[in-house]
């Protein structure tokens, strides 16, 4: 483990603002996409059950 | 009332009919009738004021429509060849938006009135105007009569591609404004099944 | 037909691989989650800094799964296309519909990625090098195809279209795969990659099959939710239509 | 007698504008794609050097923008006109220039202003970068409602015309030139450090002059259009 | 039973076409000036430094005949679609495919020969000299036929819908963009001395290539679009 | 002789109609009636194969039309709503292209003779088809049928906005192509002023 500390952790080696954004932006997308295919499949259903 | 004077037009160098000397009084209908390329739609569109006439004036309570301008458009509700909606939206979002552009009422209610009366189904009320039939196009662009408030019509073969029921809705319509003390100008084809003693012919030769 | 004992006749229609699906997507998850958080451990606690690049290297983990998600997705999403205008079958227009957003999530994240990478190592956001623009040029492609089927409302006809333009545009896909080797960009090529030693070397590429591995599996559970809900929509429009039986007939051609 | 309010027919043709591109969402994005795209398309023929790249971007930016102002005017009047929505327009009874500029914001909205949002991140890709970047937006914030107004003379003179999108493209081309000069040079002049108040100055007086005038002129096209 | 002959119906095909254009002669001029007044807008907004322009002389006018092309793909089929030749047209006993070839040549007669046909005269205006206008005209000459043939496809695909000139412009660009690499490069890689054989028989692979597969992906989508 | 057989057809998830079994025998005429929006435009075109059917099949001489493709569009003129003409040549320019491209005669003179038949005067065969009137374009694309060779016509609406003279001509026409065993399939609102015997009528429910 070549991590010392936490902040370490964080700084990347000073590249923590282009490490993290790419991290952080590529899950927001992914939790982002879950949440909207969740939605649409919850809306799809509620218009099922008003249909039927 | 409504009178044209001596009235004469011609497209592109053809004469098509001049000296064009007709009166339309409250209650009555004016029927355009002729061959095909006789000028019907052009002096429709001259009364519209989209065309400008060669010689005489149009006259509205006798007045010169030139110098009524917006006062004259204000008072006539017009049906083209062309159905005058847009593909995309909704027969009720064109009705609404036409009737709101035209000053007249344009609730959701209404203008669902004003389809059914002219014999659109309620199942097509929702769907873009693009996907349905020649005919009920027709029907989209002709509801506007039935929220039209404005004494004048001007309609342009309006029976062109309906089926029998939506042609006598149509007719009942006409009968309705007339009885009202409207007026109506119409180009046709067909005959017409109202009281004779209310319509007029003009016919417009070749 | 029967192949290792399934009935895929029987699954090739939208009503009884709703439910198929629905079972599937747990397990996907799952899948993903697991190998998503291994390949992240292995990356950031395992692999060591690259001396050259120093920790920035790291957005390897997801620049490269994504890169090739956004290429892999565009060529399954055209094969799908492929079958459903060749045997004119419903289920793989859906299933090429579910993919496309997937497809074009994972194109620009490479892009968002990548240029996250290029600031410390270029020194800048973008270049123009053929490797950067064909990528580019994908997500315009999958752009192309997911407004193209926006703009259609008739689905029959929005199916096929986009299934056309699919099929046209893969002859991108080798272009952006071969840009490095055809082109001398800026942009790495696949030999060079690593400077650090082989040893090491090795973990990097653990953790980054790894995490290609997760994004693979969160693609068809994320493209399964989808399409389930695609057949929902569709079903509701035909609802919509007039009695359900002669729906079935049409349904059972 | 019924007959509505000037600013009810000029809230009426707005809205039927913006719904029919809200019908299609991606009718809005379209124009930005166009501008990206072609904007992208400079680098892979010019060749990828940050310097040349610098130095041509305002005049490919705005070009870009000029284009696809061009490209979208198509949709302002030609589909009216052809279900004869527009001869209904004609037949409302208020002044067409104001029906017409009613017109003209629906299509700013619709094609000029992603743009203007967009164009931050273009001036990005081409190393612009800072106070140059805000100069280039605020640029198009003027200049591309002027296009737009010119733009619509333009359109209402070829309507029903064969082969308009080109003609269309020649007539109103010449009438963009200064507003391209003045876009463009007060890019480049902040870029050199000079300051570029002047051609931004220049530019809202072209929108003012457009303004005054080019509704006017549309609307007399469109009467002899539809003769 | 009256059936017409593979060559006659090709032949019929193409010369409504090219009648129609004739019947508007101006039409044809059409495209060269479009490319004339942008490929002069550049100047304008670039800055005018012979060096520069040299520069991006290649990119300039490639991009410029690219957006030529893209402009004139609405001519291709949405007139006959919208007047109904379009649906008579499948109905020829004919493969469709061919009769797809006849229209698009007819295309590129009307809007790509003339550019290639001018084009030295603009490289000369960018400063290009000798070899590399020669190289120019050929890359176009080669290369326009590919944009036609390619255009044809997106022009199919978004017949009849909202907003088809952007969302057409979004689709072919993109297939449009390794045509462009290519002529641009020929040119450049010319006046840098290199030789430009390379990327001209590319060139030419993506003709052949185009020609072979854009004709029948284009006929599907025609009987697609008409459904 | 030309069948259809148990053929079915809907517009976006619409089912128009369902189970549609004619026969069509030569020297015979189908009129299809119905409302507007029944499905008479897209039953047509089904039969063209411009449109695929949902389910059953089309049948010419005994054989599908999928499998003949070029055979069956070379046996068949459509006339549809659209006109099929170019608006910016004149008529005599557009009907002789659209007579070369069917694989017919196309010299001037037979040309002009066959726009007169329709009942469009001399005067105007050499304007723009632009500047003609709305009924006038229609005889331009119906004069097609005064060269046709082919045994199958397909007609949509081909009597919206004719005058008298022209409506019947364009009978005397379909009744001689009857007669020589030429067989009609025909959307129309109007009656078709033939022989009872040589109508048959398929009514589309909305
Ligand atoms: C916006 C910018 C970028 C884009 C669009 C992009 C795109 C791609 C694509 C499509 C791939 C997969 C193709 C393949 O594996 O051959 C890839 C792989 C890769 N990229 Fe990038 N990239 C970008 C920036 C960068 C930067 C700045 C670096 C590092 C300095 C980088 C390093 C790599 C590496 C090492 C691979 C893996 C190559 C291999 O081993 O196969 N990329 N990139
Ligand atoms: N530029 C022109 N040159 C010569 N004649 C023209 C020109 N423009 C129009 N016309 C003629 O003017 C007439 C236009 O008539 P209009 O459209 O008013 O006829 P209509 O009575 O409405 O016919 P239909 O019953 O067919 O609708 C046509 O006969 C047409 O040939
Ligand atoms: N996408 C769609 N969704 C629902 N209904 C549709 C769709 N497309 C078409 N339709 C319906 O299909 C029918 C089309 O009918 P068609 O044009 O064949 O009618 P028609 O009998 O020719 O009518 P007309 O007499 O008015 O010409 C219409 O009722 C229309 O509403
Ligand atoms: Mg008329
Ligand atoms: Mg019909």
């Amino acid at each position: 483990m070549q991590w010392g500390s936490p902040s370490e952790f964080w700084a990347m080696g000073g590249y923590g603002l282009y490490v993290w954004t790419s991290f952080g932006a590529t899950a927001l997308c992914m939790v982002w996409e879950v949440l909207a295919v969740w939605r649409r499949q919850a809306a799809a259903a509620v218009e099922r059950r008003d249909v039927a | 009332m409504f009178q044209t004077v001596a009235l004469s037009g011609s497209r592109g160098e053809r004469l098509l009919f001049s000296d064009v000397s007709v009166t339309v009084k409250p209650g009555t209908l004016l029927a355009v009738v002729g061959e095909n390329g006789s000028g019907k739609t052009s002096f429709l569109r001259m009364l519209c004021g989209l065309l400008s006439p060669d010689g005489g004036a149009i006259l509205w309570q006798g007045e010169d429509i030139r110098q009524l301008k917006e006062l004259y458009t204000a008072q006539l509700t017009y049906v083209g060849h062309l159905n005058g909606i847009k593909d995309e939206l909704t027969p009720v979002e064109n009705l609404k938006l036409s009737a709101c552009l035209a000053g007249d009422k344009s609730s959701g209610a209404i203008v669902q009135k004003a389809l059914e009366a002219v014999g659109l189904g309620r199942s097509v009320h929702r769907l873009p105007t693009r996907v349905l039939s020649q005919g009920q196009k027709r029907h989209v662009a002709l509801a506007r009569l039935w929220l039209s408030t404005r004494p004048l019509w001007l309609l342009d073969e309006p029976f062109a591609s309906l089926d029998t029921a939506a042609t006598s809705y149509l007719t009942q319509r006409l009968q309705a404004h007339l009885s009202n003390g409207g007026m109506v100008v119409i180009a046709t084809h067909q005959e017409i099944a109202l009281p004779t003693d209310s319509i007029q012919h003009l016919r417009l030769a070749r | 037909m029967s192949f290792m004992g399934i009935n895929w006749f029987k699954y090739s229609s939208p009503q009884a691989f709703h439910p198929l699906a629905g079972k599937m997507i747990p397990w996907f998850s799952a899948a993903a989650l697991a190998l998503i958080g291994v390949g992240l451990y292995i990356g950031f606690f395992v692999a060591p800094t690259d001396f050259q690049q120093g920790d920035a290297y790291r957005i390897i983990f997801v620049h490269v799964p994504a890169a090739w998600m956004s290429m892999f997705l565009y060529v399954i999403m055209a094969a799908w296309a492929g079958i459903g205008l060749g045997l004119n079958a419903r289920p793989s227009f859906m299933m090429a519909q579910a993919i496309a957003p997937t497809g074009a999530l994972f194109t620009f994240l490479a892009l968002l990625t990548g240029s996250m990478w290029g600031k410390p190592t270029w020194g800048a956001w973008w270049v123009w090098d053929a490797r950067l623009t064909s990528e580019l040029i994908l997500l315009f492609q999958y752009i192309g195809i997911i407004s193209l089927r926006a703009s259609i409302d008739d689905l029959r006809r929005a199916d096929r279209a986009s299934a056309v333009f699919a099929l046209v545009g893969v002859v991108n896909v080798p272009i952006i795969y071969f840009s490095v080797r055809w082109w001398n960009t800026l942009h790495q090529g696949a030999s060079v990659s690593m400077t650090a030693s082989p040893k090491m070397a090795a973990t990097m590429v653990t953790a980054m099959l790894v995490m290609t591995l997760g994004f693979w599996m969160y693609s068809f559970a994320v493209t399964l939710a989808r399409v389930r809900c695609v057949i929902a929509e569709r079903e509701r429009q035909l609802s919509w239509g007039k009695n359900a039986s002669i729906q079935q007939v049409a349904e059972a051609r | 007698m019924s007959q509505p309010s000037m600013s009810e027919a000029l809230r009426g043709v707005v809205r039927r504008d913006l719904l029919l591109a809200m019908r299609h969402r991606s009718d809005v994005a379209m124009s930005v794609f166009f501008v990206v795209i072609v904007a992208s398309l400079f680098p892979l023929g010019v060749g990828p050097e940050q310097a040349v790249l610098r130095m041509i971007a305002s005049g490919v930016l705005w070009v870009t923008a000029l284009l696809a102002c061009l490209l979208s005017l198509g949709r302002l009047f030609t589909a009216d006109y052809l279900d004869g929505v527009l001869e209904q327009t004609l037949l409302i009874p208020q002044p067409l220039a104001v029906l017409v500029v009613g017109k003209v914001f629906a299509h700013w909205v619709i094609s000029g202003l992603p743009v203007v949002l967009l164009s931050p991140l273009l001036g990005l890709q081409f190393g612009l970068s800072g106070d140059s970047l805000w100069v280039l937006t605020l640029s198009l914030l003027l200049g591309t409602p002027t296009l737009s107004m010119l733009g619509a003379i333009g359109a209402a003179l070829t309507l029903g015309l064969r082969g308009s999108g080109l003609l269309v493209a020649l007539l109103v081309l010449p009438l963009f030139v200064p507003v391209l000069i003045f876009g463009a040079g007060a890019v480049t002049s902040s870029l050199a450090g000079i300051g570029s108040e002047a051609n931004l100055s220049l530019l809202g007086a072209c929108f003012l002059l457009s303004l005054a005038f080019a509704p006017w002129a549309t609307a007399v096209a469109l009467r002899i259009a539809l003769e």
